[in-house]
């Protein structure tokens, strides 16, 4: 990736693609909320630090503080969802009993 | 002014300069404007009538629509009256897109008030064209402006540029977001609601959009 | 200006691949699964902006994009429920 | 200076393969508190100014804090699917 | 098919949108094939990305001016209608130029506190567009705080 | 000065009574023509003035489920709308944009003009006139059409192209022809006129009755008659609009052509309506985009 | 900017006003609904009066108001009288129309 | 403006391709749900095109555009609830955000002392009152929108950690607020519009003017979505 001036191979730019691309894949791949939430976290992850490397810290800073609120709305959407899905599920588990 | 708006929409009156958006008065867009603002005028005084609906086997029933109902649907009426008289006048692409988009918007909110499965039905697959056509009209205006670097239709006027593709686009989208003939059936839906006046308002501002979306098509 | 290409090419990734996965993507019927995979080109639109170095714009779209994240758990909780 | 950062960036590397590749959730939840971490020394040792130093410490308390209600939430799920040890 | 019934069919609302989608697919599909060029002479032109990293505080947003003293040079449409060009840009609030002074790396938040090119588009220049969107804005709110607070209403 | 705007205002009177009257007849020598092809004596040529006079000294009242001013100021709209169509476009030539939006304006004046009755039945011929709505579609594309031909919308160039070049409706028959079938749209008993089906006793004018109903009838009258000079200065041109005489003659023939047309044809149901004016708007489309690539 | 066609005007206007005496005519006069092959005296004399007079160059231009205004008479009688006599008038008055044309040329 | 003109028409290109794809999806789309959040990829599509002209002028449309697709979202997605309530006959009285509270835990024979949410519980109030006051100084758009981010995510907070809350009244309250926002647009357009073209030489105090009241009208109303606890 980049090169800096003292020699140095600048690693955050890359860390940050490398998460990105496995986020990327991570969340499509997986299929339970969780380990998709996860994997969104981890390519937001890759976004901060890209941010960071584009030397913009303030979008940075509120990026990071964001982050949390809107999955802390996912998480909390999901278990609702789960809870739902999983109430249902008993509620028409019975039905095809009555039906017999 | 340049021979192409003369010879599309009649004399050239003036301009209102705001900054970069410039609206401009020509013979069609005074008329269209007075007569958005006379209709506005009418359904703001105008109560709605009082829909009778025949039953099978029953006595007819009247059809009231309550106060408050009534109170946020003329809201929305009178917006979009507004709206449509504003953008006869606009003489850029974006600022009438963005007057379509508000139009599209408040033509959603003059029947969402409605508690009728059909109509909020007809309503909300209104309101998805309306989104979903935000990509062809913003879109086409942001093509139009890496092309030509401007927005002004006094500009591009001015100069001849190839943009028939861009300007599809765009009409695609105008045609998306106020629901020509292709799609009255789904707002036909919404046009048997009671609460004639409002209904009228969708009718009125999106014939006039047409029209004035033409014009705008032919002169840049 | 290397960043910058590279950012905006994993911008381009992100957005059709991400598209894909939400038109073809694994268990697509559940609707959260899809606003999950909503957010990868919302992310892709994200690294855009930074690549074209519009960063008021992509201030606005993170903290606009959790409202909008909001707006359609509620629609798929409440559609949910009404439809259990 | 080169072989804290190297070290930083092959550990990075190593968990975030790791993360992607674990079936265990918990795990998973572990790695990426490591990754964090990782993220947040290098933007600390990117930046040669103090200001990195706040970029640092806002992601390291934000991706705590969201560490945090991802393991909470973890716990409900299971107990609500009824494997109640975790 | 019997085509009366074909025209049955599209009319339904639900099939609408799906006829619309597929219609802009196609038009888009026929757009994709033309090539489109791109206009170098732009208005309100941006300095090519990440030229200005670490040798502005106002990294990205620096267009030049002093604050209340020289305006900005930018590029618009109608010069002659617009007497401010360029001050609002120029323009910075005390507690940003605080900040211009101690960090190079704020100059996102030091813009969009008011002054800055986006404040002159969005304010002055295009003044009429940013009321469209925040009455768009208001509308649908209201249309959904309306909705909202009479869900319990009966017919 | 002040003599000669009382001249100009007699003259505008003078001007609208005389499309009246003209319009008048020739709805009711098509009405007359229809009737005569169909095998029924039909009612005289005067009918419809007779009509239109009858009602306006008739009483007014207004119906419980009207909402009103919109129920009395739709039939004065109406009115407004076709003299101003006339004024703009047969006496001073402006842009063909202009008369379009008149056009369109109508079917709005028809649309609330059955909405704000609230009677079903006028309901049912307001959604109607929605749903013909897409008759306007050809309109535009002609207009494109015109303008691509002539570089001006305004009628009094597209006049004098045609003294140069001759008349349009040789140059593109395909734009005259959809222009045609909108004329036909608007005449009475025709396939495209669901707006007036009799299955929905009058439409939309169903519940406007007196006075107001023969105000729409007058504005009816004037719209015929600008409708067909604006086809004849715009698709024949000079030959027929540069003598008043002329002209007559030639909305005399058109009437008996759409006369002919409307007795012979059935009508069609809405759907199928909108989707044969659909059809024809896409085939002008088509042509349209030919000509702007071919050039 | 189009003059005001006055002469027509008026020619359509008495036409008009023909027909409602016509009409007024034929329903005090006729009873039956329609009667076919039926001639109408004061029909046919204005009918033929209207033909002759239309080519009969009076001042003012007044014979066309005029001829009209008996040829609407025949014109707007109740459906089913006065046909023959309103073509006889028109056919007359063309005839007339056309001699007047071919002497003055 | 080298770079841009060759990074124009890539991205170009991936903005049709992702709006065609999403289109496509649209068209064989049958469900309502399904079709509402394929939506969001085609403003997806929208703002990648926008953005791709690389101006100031088009930072300055994309800006209030995404402000714009949030508020439609929110108007027809409460539509479609309306739309489906209405299919339902027996309803029962809902509040908005019981959808994110009252998951009833089965029960279970141990009693563990379950570690709480803790962003919900500490962190909540630091979070939003940064957020706010960090908006309050961004001012504009993107001001309003962290604003109402971090009202948002306090309201939410409180409403979860303490159910109890619940107040009549909300109704009143709402429609003040909405009221203050809409005194706020008038505000902006009044002083902050008009007043450029009318006094240029106090422009300052407009501009000031115009990025407050923006902020407030967007942070106060968007905030009032967090506010639903009743």
């Amino acid at each position: 990736m980049k090169v800096g001036e003292s020699g140095n191979v600048e690693l955050l730019p890359l860390v940050s693609i490398f998460c990105i691309v496995i986020g990327c894949i991570g969340v499509i791949l997986n299929t339970h909320y969780l380990d998709k939430i996860i994997m969104l976290e981890f390519l937001t992850g890759g976004l901060i630090g890209l941010i960071v490397s584009f030397y913009y810290l303030d979008v940075a800073i509120l990026t990071s503080i964001v982050e949390p609120v809107s999955t802390v709305i996912l998480l909390l959407g999901s278990l609702k969802y789960i809870y739902i899905k999983r109430s249902r599920r008993r509620y028409s588990s019975k039905l095809p009993v009555l039906g017999k | 002014m340049s021979l192409n708006i003369t010879s599309i929409a009649g004399k050239f009156y003036g301009y209102i300069p705001f900054g970069d958006i410039v609206l401009y008065v020509t013979e069609f867009s005074a008329i269209s404007f007075i007569v958005a603002i006379f209709f506005t005028l009418v359904v703001y005084f105008t109560k709605p009538e009082k829909q009778l609906e025949s039953q099978i086997g029953g006595f007819d029933t009247l059809n009231y629509v309550s106060l408050e109902e009534l109170k946020i649907r003329r809201l929305m009426a009178i917006l979009c009256g507004i709206c449509t008289a504003f953008a006869m006048l606009t003489g850029d692409l974006f600022n009438y897109a963005l007057f379509l988009a508000l139009i599209g918007i408040t033509n959603i909110g003059i029947v969402a008030a409605v508690k009728k499965e059909w109509v909020l039905n007809a309503a909300y697959y209104y309101g998805l064209i309306a989104m979903i056509s935000t990509l062809p009209l913003f879109g086409g205006a942001a093509l139009i402006l890496a092309k030509t670097g401007t927005l002004s239709i006094l500009e591009l006027a001015k100069k001849p540029y190839d943009l028939l593709f861009q300007k599809i686009l765009y009409a695609a989208g105008v045609v998306g977001e106020t629901g020509v003939a292709p799609f009255y059936a789904a707002k036909a839906e919404m046009f048997r609601a009671p609460g004639a006046p409002y209904i009228l308002m969708i009718h009125l501002s999106s014939l006039l959009i047409v029209i004035r979306t033409a014009e705008i098509l032919l002169t840049i | 200006m290397d960043i910058v290409i590279s950012t905006l090419y994993l911008g381009y990734i992100l957005l059709i691949f991400g598209t894909l996965g939400v038109i073809l993507g694994p268990e697509r019927r559940d609707p959260f699964v899809r606003l999950l995979n909503i957010e990868i080109p919302a992310l892709g639109v994200m690294l855009i902006f930074l690549a074209y170095n519009h960063t008021l714009a992509l201030m606005t779209y993170i903290a606009i994009n959790s409202l909008i994240v909001l707006v359609f758990i509620r629609t798929i909780i409440r559609k949910e429920e009404l439809e259990a | 200076m080169d072989a804290v950062l190297l070290l930083i960036g092959v550990i990075s590397f190593v968990v975030g393969l790791r993360v992607f590749l674990t079936k265990n959730r918990v795990q998973r939840l572990l790695y990426l508190c490591c990754l964090n971490f990782a993220i947040s020394a290098l933007i600390a040792l990117y930046i040669k100014s103090p200001m990195g130093g706040v970029v640092a410490a806002a992601y390291f308390i934000g991706s705590t804090l969201s560490s945090n209600a991802i393991a909470h939430t973890i716990g409900k799920v299971q107990r609500l699917e009824g494997r109640g040890e975790w | 098919m019997d085509i009366g019934r074909l025209w049955n069919y599209i009319s339904r609302p639900e099939i609408v949108p799906r006829l619309f989608a597929l219609f802009l697919c196609i038009i888009m599909i026929v757009e994709f094939f033309v090539p489109t060029t791109y206009n170098e002479d732009q208005l309100y032109p941006k300095y090519p990305p990440q030229s200005q990293v670490l040798k502005s505080s106002l990294a990205p947003y620096d267009r030049g001016g002093e604050p209340l003293k020289t305006p900005a040079d930018i590029k618009t449409q109608y010069p002659q209608f617009e007497p401010l060009r360029g001050r609002i840009t120029a323009y910075l609030t005390p507690p940003a130029i605080w900040i211009s002074h101690k960090t190079l790396y704020f100059g996102t938040t030091i813009v969009s506190t008011p002054g800055g090119i986006l404040d002159e588009i969005l304010y002055y220049t295009r003044g009429l567009d940013t009321i469209l969107e925040s009455l768009t804005l208001l509308v649908s709110f209201m249309i959904f705080s309306w909705l909202y607070l009479h869900r319990e209403r009966v017919e | 000065m002040e003599l000669s705007s009382i001249k100009y205002v007699i003259d505008a009177l003078a001007y609208s009574l005389y499309a009246f009257l003209v319009g008048g007849l020739l709805l009711g020598l098509h009405r007359k023509i229809v009737a005569r092809i169909q095998g029924r004596p039909g009612p005289p040529v005067i009918q419809y003035i007779l009509h239109t006079i009858k009602f306006y000294f008739k009483e007014i009242t207004f119906p419980i489920t009207a909402g009103n001013p919109l129920y009395l100021f739709i039939a004065l709209m109406s009115i407004m709308v076709w003299m101003s169509a006339l004024y703009l476009g047969v006496v001073f030539n402006t842009s063909l944009l202009i008369l379009m939006g008149l056009y369109v304006l109508q079917k709005i004046v028809e649309h609330g003009c059955g909405l704000s009755s609230g009677s079903p039945y006028g309901k049912l011929g307001g959604v109607r006139s929605v749903f013909s709505a897409a008759a306007e579609i050809p309109l535009f594309t002609v207009i494109g059409t015109i303008y691509l031909l002539t570089k001006s919308l305004i009628i009094e160039d597209i006049i004098r192209y045609q003294e140069i070049h001759g008349p349009i409706i040789f140059q593109l028959p395909f734009a005259a022809f959809a222009f045609f079938v909108l004329l036909l749209s608007k005449a009475p008993n025709s396939p495209f006129a669901i707006v007036k089906d009799k299955s929905i006793v009058s439409g939309y004018m169903t519940e406007h009755f007196g006075l107001l109903e023969s105000l729409i009838m007058i504005a009816d009258g004037i719209a015929w008659f600008v409708l067909l000079w604006i086809f004849i200065a715009v698709f024949i041109g000079p030959l027929l609009v540069s003598d008043p005489l002329l002209t007559l003659v030639g909305m005399v023939v058109l009437t008996f052509l759409i006369s002919l047309l409307c007795a012979l044809t059935p009508l069609l149901t809405p759907n199928h309506s909108v989707m044969i004016q659909i059809i024809i708007s896409v085939l002008a489309l088509v042509d349209l985009l030919r000509r702007i690539i071919v050039g | 900017m189009n003059e005001v066609p006055y002469n027509l005007l008026w020619c359509i206007l008495s036409l008009t006003l023909g027909g409602f005496v016509g009409l007024a005519y034929s329903y005090n006069k006729y009873v039956k609904p329609y009667v076919e092959g039926n001639i109408d005296r004061w029909g046919l004399i204005s009918g033929i009066l209207g033909g002759v007079l239309f080519s009969i160059p009076l001042p003012y231009n007044i014979n066309y108001p005029l001829s009209l205004f008996l040829l609407g008479i025949p014109l707007g009688m109740r459906p089913g009288y006065g046909r023959v006599e309103l073509i006889l008038g028109v056919s007359i008055a063309v005839l007339g129309y056309l001699i007047r044309g071919l002497i003055g040329r | 403006m080298d770079v841009v003109q060759h990074m124009f028409n890539p991205t170009v290109f991936v903005g049709f391709v992702v709006g065609i794809l999403s289109l496509l999806a649209i068209a064989y789309q049958r469900s309502d749900i399904h079709t509402l959040i394929l939506t969001d990829v085609v403003e997806c599509a929208m703002l990648v095109i926008i953005a791709a002209v690389g101006t100031d002028l088009a930072e300055a449309l994309i800006l209030p555009g995404l402000v714009v697709g949030l508020a439609e979202f929110l108007a027809v997605s409460e539509i479609l609830i309306q739309k489906n309530k209405l299919k339902k006959k027996g309803r029962k009285i809902t509040k908005l955000f019981e959808e994110f509270l009252a998951v009833e835990e089965p029960k279970i024979d141990r009693d563990i002392d379950h570690p709480k949410m803790e962003i919900l519980y500490s962190a909540s109030r630091f979070i939003s009152l940064l957020l706010v006051i960090y908006g309050a100084f961004l001012t504009g758009f993107t001001g309003g929108a962290v604003m109402s981010l971090g009202l948002l995510f306090y309201l939410l907070a409180q409403g979860i950690t303490s159910k109890g809350i619940s107040s009549e009244d909300i109704k009143d309250f709402w429609e003040a607020i909405v009221g203050f926002s809409g005194i706020m647009w008038a505000l902006w357009i009044i002083l902050g519009f008009v007043g450029f073209y009318l006094f240029p030489d106090h422009y300052v105090i407009f501009l000031l003017i115009a990025g407050g009241a923006l902020a407030l009208k967007v942070g106060s109303k968007l905030g009032l979505i967090g506010d639903l606890k009743f």
